[in-house]
């Protein structure tokens, strides 16, 4: 599996998904500056990570989506190259229109840096094949602004493609709303593209995929793709 | 040109007395940008003309110091061919002013002061002192200190791993923002701001100069009152996209040998940045003020010279080196500029367009500013409380309430909100005794934690002043790690009252006996004076910041109890004073519970300390034991409370009598661990007279409680009570 | 030639911040505050020689704000220009 | 009744935001955009009875910006009336 990992100015988990992508696949994924416009050909993924790109002003994640990266990560996903966006990722994501909706202030207008539950929507990706449908699992979210909005027929469409992956859950699975930690749209963690190559989710699994750092249930998204893609 | 009349010399804070030594040393009266210049300078802030004699007298080396006081941050040699830098600095008045931007601001100054040395910033912390929970404004300084904390320290990407906080209505007017930053460099990589050859460039980097916080210095050199808040200053905005990029550019010359010496700007900017970096290397400079990068139009030397925009370095670099530095600047969007250059006449020449605006002597100025030794008198003895005089509430009341105090409660709703996972090696997040952050790449780790407590400093400057530096050597030990040395942020009123100059005196005594016993020297520090509002000053808070490593994150403790069954020992506790009784003096119990805060404090018999410290971690260090927690503020029965909370485990308690002295009483050098059952003779039997058994963990869920005698508590009250009462403060 | 960019959030969307400001403005004592929203005004201080005919400027403004200054999923924009 | 409240950094007070526009604007082939500036503008609807007088409303909301709405350390703002 080769992988990219694109390093905007304001960048700050790349190295720690750089860690987590080395760790399960025994490399080192190439770290692709975003002023440069091309990327290799031969990647089978690209990670756009958390952080607070250009620093989060304007918008979260919207000028690193006008980036000079940017076009080859779109092509690469028209490609079906996967493209996995982690937080300040999953807002670039959602600027550039690649994933569907947007990502707001949340609630309680605080950030928020914690253990959160989510619940494995769907096992039918390359994503999450190594999770079991319906799975609670324990990972770490660091936001300011995770709260997730998109219209109703947006809505609907996600929901009847089968394309929310994770949604914000208490401990036994229930997507109540105290279990909501940002008043995302229907506890939605995460979403895919149409063509299920693109995810985009809030939460950091990079960040408990490590047993010293207190849990691995972020390990089997990086096996999930491991699996898939080489 | 303006005239200097004697009132413009009082704006600049500089006394009569003062005025007259410029005199001397110019042999001439000064311009008003020379003015400005002796008036930072001179500050208390930079000077630290009332403290500096007594700071002196703490102890500052160990084989194991690289660097002591004196440069940017303190450097201790970690192993491995690593060192931990590390600092911690005030920003209150500023902080107060407006919570926001004072408290983020203040971030990212210690943030430069670690990485102008040449590490990478992996962790920070932040020691913060209120005023009353109910007092009007305190709960909007802590909803914009915590946001402005996060909000700098989770964008430039470093964690955010520990602190501490207090409350007491004398912080009400005055309250307390101290960041420490601990970063990691290779010990063959340290840069210094003494400068050196003659011709060599310097070179400004970073953001551009506005006209932010003129005279932030002298300001924070002087008392509050009223009227300076009406004033309102401007104050500095923080920016902390672009220290990320300094922080990442700055790494990026580091890795080729193109610097010569490099100081950040900080309080007093251009004017202490390269005074001191000239001084230091005992040479002269020239600057060319009309090449700094500006952001405003019409900006005049003496602004340039006093500005405290944020996000600035001054270097000096290897002749030749420009372009290659210049490149590194450019590609991260930083301006870049060289404004001068090192000459020998010892003097700092500042040009404006070619014509020369001030002309200094550099020695006289940096070197012989004024140092004072300011009258002082000792803090008057306290009593010590009769145990057998304080009214009993029942501990199944008194736990609880003490439990959700304001100085007890969980403080989960404040480091919610910083990033405090970042980087991938937060081993041990808030909430334990001390953190703990992996360095990178390896299975050893560094812990670091601030302590003070401030009453205790008021009632016995001495002793609290021991206590500060002891607790923090207490809670470096309880994770397992060997404490290394300190920083020290000594925030105190008015030097100017000799009582206030007396606890300083204190403290700084107290300081220096602990940390000699306990080999914990003072590698950097700050001090900020004339903490005071309408004449009232803070309570004296010498807040330490401790850092220590730990050799293999296997063996490393932390405070939850583990399993059902185990035995509870208390290590520690020959120190209680008297037969069944315990201190109550100073203790939480008295002030929450009595509504009294009186007494002498708990002693600190630093040879003590320093035996039960030691064989507590030989235990960690052997895999011994299970569980590990200090006991600190609230006594015995707290510190069980807060380590069955952690593991979500109950307690049964045995062997304690049922008094507030033997359960609440704040005796120092005591841990709590716990140990597996089938170990409990072994271990005992190896500490001897230092330890006994307290009682059993068990019962989880809802059947949990800490249960002593035929009374017991939920723990789910208990949780109630500590996660609730600051979230309930806030509104959410 | 200044041109003044106001960024709101559509008609519709939930405003956290704005609910944020009239709840807090409702604790202060000030009743009567039915619903408070929060948004951006983005001042732009442009070269003479870009500013010049009024609507050609206004196209531009209004490529930049859909471009990069406003996301047009959940947010309007409306476009003053100063002379 | 709605009033429009413009809050703006003082002139002089660093804005990162606005620094990071401008300068997004140019990467993205904008031109000419000497500087970018990035206030707030916060929409409040007044209830009927709150409303009426002119004077006296644009009095309450004054209260408010200075007691909430603009930090005046940092910030200036402007109060707009729509009827
Ligand atoms: N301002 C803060 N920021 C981050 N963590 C904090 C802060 N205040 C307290 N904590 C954390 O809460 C825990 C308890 O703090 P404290 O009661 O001061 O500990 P101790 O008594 O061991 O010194 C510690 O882990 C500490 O780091
Ligand atoms: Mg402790």
């Amino acid at each position: 599996m080769k992988s990219a990992v694109i390093v905007f100015p304001g960048s700050n988990c790349d190295r720690d998904v750089a860690v987590s992508l080395e760790r399960t696949t025994g490399h080192a994924p190439l770290m692709h500056w975003h002023g440069d416009s091309a990327l290799p050909e031969d990647l089978d993924l690209i990670v756009i990570p958390g952080g607070f790109s250009y620093g989060d002003y304007l918008r979260c994640g919207a000028m690193a989506a006008r980036a000079a990266v940017m076009p080859a990560v779109r092509r690469a996903a028209d490609r079906s190259v996967a493209v996995l966006g982690i937080c300040n990722g999953f807002q670039v994501l959602c600027e550039t229109g690649l994933l569907p909706g947007a990502l707001m202030r949340n609630r309680d207008l605080r950030f928020l840096c914690k253990d959160v539950y989510l619940r494995v929507e769907t096992t039918d990706t390359i994503f999450t094949s190594h999770y079991g449908p319906g799975q609670v699992i324990r990972i770490p979210i660091a936001h300011h602004d995770g709260n997730y909005v998109a219209d109703l027929p947006t809505q609907c469409m996600l929901e009847d493609e089968d394309r929310v992956v994770f949604r914000y859950c208490d401990a036994g699975g229930k997507t109540t709303d105290e279990a909501n930690p940002n008043g995302s749209l229907d506890n939605i963690a995460g979403i895919l593209s149409e063509e299920r190559n693109v995810l985009g989710l809030m939460p950091h699994p990079e960040r408990l995929a490590d047993p010293r750092l207190g849990g691995t249930d972020g390990q089997p998204l990086f096996a999930s793709l491991l699996e898939a893609l080489s | 040109m303006t005239e200097i009349t004697p009132e413009i010399v009082a704006e600049h804070g500089l006394s009569p007395d003062e005025y007259d030594r410029v005199l001397e040393i110019l042999g001439r009266e000064p311009n008003l940008t020379e003015l400005g210049i002796f008036s930072v300078m001179w500050s208390e802030h930079c000077s630290y003309k009332s403290s500096k004699k007594w700071l002196k007298t703490l102890p500052t080396s160990a084989p194991w110091v690289i660097q002591g006081p004196g440069e940017n941050a303190g450097v201790v040699d970690i192993g491995d061919g690593l060192t931990a830098v590390f600092k911690m600095e005030s920003h209150n008045h500023p902080s107060f002013i407006e919570p926001y931007q004072g408290a983020a601001t203040g971030v990212g100054g210690i943030l430069r002061d670690v990485f102008t040395m040449g590490a990478r910033p992996v962790a920070n912390l932040n020691a913060l002192r209120f005023g009353a929970p109910d007092h009007p404004k305190t709960r909007h300084l802590i909803s914009g200190v915590v946001a402005g904390i996060g909000g700098y320290g989770n964008c430039v990407g470093v964690p955010t791993v520990g602190g501490e906080v207090n409350f007491h209505p004398d912080y009400n007017g005055n309250i307390l923002v101290n960041a420490m930053t601990v970063g990691i460099a290779p010990a063959d990589r340290i840069f210094y701001s003494k400068a050196s050859g003659v011709g060599n460039p310097v070179v400004y980097v970073g953001s551009k100069t506005g006209r932010d916080g003129i005279h932030g210095a002298t300001m924070a050199s002087a008392e509050f009152t009223a009227e300076s808040e009406e004033k309102r200053p401007t104050v500095q905005v923080g920016d902390p996209f672009t220290e990320k990029l300094l922080i990442e550019a700055c790494q990026e010359l580091m890795a080729t040998d193109a610097i010569v010496a490099i100081q950040d700007m900080g309080a007093a900017g251009l004017t202490s940045s390269s005074f001191e970096m000239a001084s230091k290397g005992g040479l002269g400079v020239a600057l060319a003020l009309d090449r700094v990068p500006m952001r405003e139009a019409g900006m005049t030397p003496y602004e340039l010279m006093l500005s405290e925009s944020q996000e600035r370095m001054l270097m000096v670099l290897e002749p030749g080196k420009e372009p290659l530095a210049e490149a590194i600047f450019r590609k991260w969007d930083l301006d870049f500029a060289v404004i001068g250059h090192l000459t020998d006449t010892g003097r700092m020449v500042l040009t404006w367009h070619g014509d020369t605006v001030a002309d200094l002597p550099i020695d006289p100025l940096a070197e012989a500013a004024p140092e004072y030794d300011r009258p002082w008198t000792p803090t008057p003895t306290q009593a010590v409380v009769d145990a057998a005089v304080v009214p009993e509430v029942p501990w199944t009341e008194a736990l609880p309430t003490l439990m959700g105090s304001p100085d007890l409660a969980s403080r989960r709703w404040i480091w919610e909100q910083y990033d405090h996972m970042v980087m991938g090696d937060t081993v041990q997040r808030p909430g334990g005794d001390a953190a703990v952050v992996r360095i990178h790449g390896t299975d050893r780790g560094l812990a670091m934690t601030t302590d003070c407590t401030p009453r205790y400093v008021r009632a016995d400057p001495v002793m609290g002043g021991r206590q500060a530096v002891a607790e923090a050597w207490r809670n470096l030990t309880a994770v397992g790690a060997r404490p290394l040395a300190v920083t020290d942020n000594m925030n105190f009123g008015n030097p100017e009252k000799p009582e206030i100059m007396g606890q300083f005196v204190g403290a700084c005594q107290g300081l220096a006996e602990a940390c000699r016993v306990l080999d914990f020297p003072v590698v950097s520090g700050n001090v900020s004076l004339y903490n005071e509002t309408e004449g009232r000053a803070i309570p004296p808070t010498p807040t330490i910041g401790g850092v220590g490593v730990i050799a293999s994150l296997d063996r490393m403790a932390t405070v939850a109890f583990k399993a059902p069954g185990e035995a509870i020992l208390v290590v520690g506790e020959t120190t209680v004073p008297r037969e069944g009784g315990g201190w109550l003096g100073q203790s939480l119990y008295l002030r929450e519970l009595c509504n009294r805060e009186v007494g002498a404090p708990p002693p600190v018999d630093l040879e003590h300390e320093r035996a039960v410290g030691d064989a507590v971690r030989d235990l960690i260090e052997a895999g011994r034991v299970s569980a590990c927690h200090d006991v600190s503020d609230g006594g015995l029965l707290v510190a069980v409370s807060e380590m069955a909370l952690a593991g979500d485990l109950g307690a049964t308690l045995e062997g304690l009598a049922e008094t507030p002295a033997a359960l609440f009483g704040e005796d120092q050098g005591r841990y709590v661990v716990t140990v597996p059952a089938d170990q409990v003779e072994a271990v005992l039997a190896d500490l001897g007279p230092l330890a006994r058994r307290i009682g059993t963990t068990g019962g989880a869920g809802a059947a949990a409680t800490i249960t002593l005698g035929d009374a017991s508590v939920p723990l789910s009250a208990l949780r109630e009570a500590h996660e609730g009462w600051l979230p309930g403060v806030m509104g959410a | 030639m200044k041109a003044r960019v106001h960024v709101t959030l559509k008609p519709g969307v939930l405003d956290p911040q704005g609910k944020a400001i009239a709840h807090a403005l409702q604790a202060l004592g000030f009743d009567g505050v039915n619903e408070a929203r929060q948004g951006k005004v983005i001042e732009l201080d442009l070269a003479d020689d870009v500013a010049g005919d009024p609507e050609a400027v206004r196209a531009r403004v209004d490529d930049m704000c859909r471009k990069l200054l406003a996301n047009t999923v959940i947010e309007t924009y409306r476009i003053d220009l100063d002379a």
